[in-house]
């Protein structure tokens, strides 16, 4: 069997927002603990330098980006620099399936944040098993 | 008000009120601009649908009971715009389903088919609903500044309450919603329950509220009147109002009663400018950042 | 009121090493905690995805950049789309390139060592945060 | 500040603010910790733990406060009312007092 390339899933890690550290986390629990064979993740920051070598790791590989709110930093970015996205996940949308949840701060999450985070990471992970079985 | 719908069936296979329900979808379809979700790839997917479910109103359509399709639209963060389920409509006209076989007879198929005229019909009224009101977008906007913040103000056709609200009349329509100060107190909204369709409301009643993480806001109308119409959009993308709370941005269209008279009781862009100064100086939207 | 000065801090806030995750923390630890008042922030991607609002963000503020590694990303992101920056900060140089280039790491697993990592890089920070207001204001 | 208007007319001729219904608060402090306005006062040492201190530093028509009260321990005047007596000072300093 070919060996597929790894699925670059790649957070905003915004700054300002507990949505952003979620993004980062879940992004995180993905490529450290839940799909490691499958998916991967670089440096977005790196990313947003657009160096050669950055650009390099994502030109054209698959991606999935997971932005914490509507300014899609990750998505955009990550289009800028020629990734292929293949799914844009965002923290708010699933916020929003739990209405009156306390997640955190930018800096700490809850332990409500950590699930609502677990969550996310389950669909990313479900994303990159589909995009991989689909050899998209 | 959109010119299309989001039409979500459940499409069950194993019962016949699911196979009516999709008989109903495609009927809907067919007749209109609609478009069609498809509730198994929807589930394992949110990229294909995604922009489709949440950019126009959502028709539910549910065999049986179970309502897997409104079970699908809640999982995936929608709002139903309208729905029906066949089982009871089956049960109002006398004609129950529960021993119905599974491939469709000539009275199922026109259970079917009533049900869908009766969808068309609903949307040709909702459509008709729409005031054909154009409601002019603003050239430019007045600048106010504080630290990193840029608070918008439209410098005419626009009127203000101190609660942060905007009523912009045509004729004897207007439409209503928030401020960009509120917007961006508020930060990312993440819901917004609209006021109801046909209600009368008094001026500074609420029409309305938006919640987003920090806070819940009611909408306090600047006007008195008649709701005739909602900002369907917003409902599934409320980022729409943080965008832009005084285009895409609006909430409620509403028929004016008694403007020349309320007017008196609102601000102007200039007036409205001092409030915000203040308000922004005495707390510059807490301690958000990019 | 004066308008009171603010200074700019920006973080790589990198997905790569454990460098990314402190330089996080320690501008996250300015904004919270050393100079609430006065720190101000932005997410390095807005100067793509933001419009000339997020890019006159160096020219506004007096800028600090803390980077985790020697790639020196938010130096760079910042110099190219928005403004000189007046300070760099490397994570790295503080605590150390192999640690700094360890694995990313989450804030689930934080320990005391990594707190202590937080607290000396935001010490450097403030120095320089400091240092840069005490020009201005002369 | 004593210069305080809205709609026009002196901040302190509305009748709008939160009453606190004691029978229904618990005092979790949800709305105190909300208000940005310093419309509560906590009270550590008192039975009666939370009071209303500035009622003239609620915003008018605004029942904000009163979404974060899961006990709906938290009532306002009737819009409609206050907006009526609003209208009535303002024609009364329109045509001087």
């Amino acid at each position: 069997m070919l060996a597929k390339s790894k699925v670059k899933v790649m957070a905003c890690s915004g700054m300002g927002k507990v949505y952003g550290l979620m993004a980062r986390e879940a992004v995180l629990q993905t490529v450290t603990h839940l799909c490691p064979e499958q998916a991967d993740t670089t440096c977005l920051a790196y990313i947003v330098t657009g160096d050669d070598a950055a650009t390099a790791k994502i030109v054209d590989q698959p991606c999935i980006t997971i932005d914490g709110c509507p300014a899609m930093c990750s998505a955009k970015s990550v289009e800028e620099m020629g990734g292929d996205i293949k799914a844009k996940f965002k923290v708010l949308d699933v916020m929003r399936l739990h209405k009156g949840a306390k997640p955190g701060t930018a800096t700490e999450l809850t332990e409500e944040g950590w699930a609502i985070v677990d969550e996310i990471a389950a669909k990313l992970c479900a994303e990159v098993a589909q995009i991989q079985s689909e050899g998209r | 008000m959109s010119e299309k719908y989001a039409v979500l069936p459940c499409n069950g296979l194993d019962k016949c009120a699911g196979q009516v329900a999709r008989e109903i979808a495609q009927i809907v379809c067919e007749n209109t601009e609609n478009e069609l979700i498809c509730p198994v790839f929807y589930r394992v997917s949110d990229a294909r649908y995604d922009k489709i479910a949440k950019e126009n109103p959502l028709l539910v359509i549910d065999g049986c009971a179970t309502r897997c399709a409104s079970k699908l639209a809640g999982e995936k963060g929608l709002k139903i715009f309208r729905k029906v389920t066949v089982t009871e409509e089956a049960q109002k006209r006398g004609a129950p389903l529960a021993v119905a076989p599974l491939r469709l007879g000539a009275a199922e198929l026109a259970l079917g088919a009533e049900l869908a005229a009766e969808l068309v019909k609903a949307e040709a009224d909702d459509a008709s609903v729409d005031s054909g009101v154009v409601y002019p977008v603003p050239e430019e906007y007045i600048i106010h500044k504080k630290d990193k913040f840029i608070f918008r103000v439209p410098p005419e056709g626009f009127y203000f309450t101190e609660n942060d609200c905007w009523v912009q009349p045509v004729g004897n329509r207007a439409r209503i919603g928030i401020t960009d100060f509120m917007q961006q107190s508020l930060s990312d909204i993440m819901f917004v329950t609209p006021p109801t369709v046909g209600a009368t409301i008094d001026q500074f009643d609420e029409a309305g509220t938006l919640e987003s993480g920090k806070a819940v806001f009611e909408l306090v109308s600047p006007v008195s009147g008649k709701i005739t119409a909602v900002n369907i959009p917003v409902l599934n993308a409320p980022e729409l109002i943080n965008e832009n709370p005084y285009e895409k941005g609006w909430i409620a269209e509403i028929e004016l009663t008694n403007f020349a008279e309320e007017q008196e009781f609102l601000l102007d862009a200039a007036g409205y400018l001092k409030v915000l100064k203040k308000k922004a100086d005495e707390y510059h939207v807490g301690k958000k950042q990019g | 009121m004066a308008e009171e000065l603010k200074i700019g801090v920006v973080s790589c806030s990198g997905e790569d090493c454990l460098g990314g995750t402190i330089s996080r923390l320690a501008t996250r630890k300015m904004l919270d905690e050393v100079r609430p008042d006065q720190t101000v922030t932005i997410c390095l991607p807005l100067y793509i995805a933001g419009g000339q609002e997020e890019r006159m963000f160096a020219k506004e503020y007096p800028t600090i950049a803390v980077d985790g590694c020697s790639k020196a990303c938010a130096k760079r992101a910042t110099e190219k789309y928005s403004g000189k920056v007046n300070s760099v900060v490397f994570v790295s140089d503080i605590i150390g390139d192999e640690l700094a280039e360890g694995p990313a790491l989450s804030t689930r697993n934080l320990t005391a060592e990594h707190a202590a990592m937080v607290e000396k890089v935001a010490a450097v920070v403030t120095q320089q945060f400091d240092e840069i207001l005490s020009k201005i204001l002369k | 500040m004593s210069e305080d208007t809205f709609m026009g007319v002196p901040r302190n001729t509305i009748d709008w603010k939160p009453t606190i219904d004691y029978e229904k608060c618990n005092y979790c402090m949800e709305c105190f910790d909300f208000c940005p306005h310093k419309v509560f006062k906590k009270q550590e040492d008192d039975p009666i733990k939370l009071i209303v201190e500035n009622p003239l530093n609620c915003v008018v028509f605004c029942r904000a406060c009163s979404k974060t009260c899961g006990l709906d321990a938290l009532e306002f005047p009737n819009k409609v009312e206050v907006t009526k007596k609003i209208k009535e000072t303002r024609s009364g300093v329109a045509s001087g007092e």
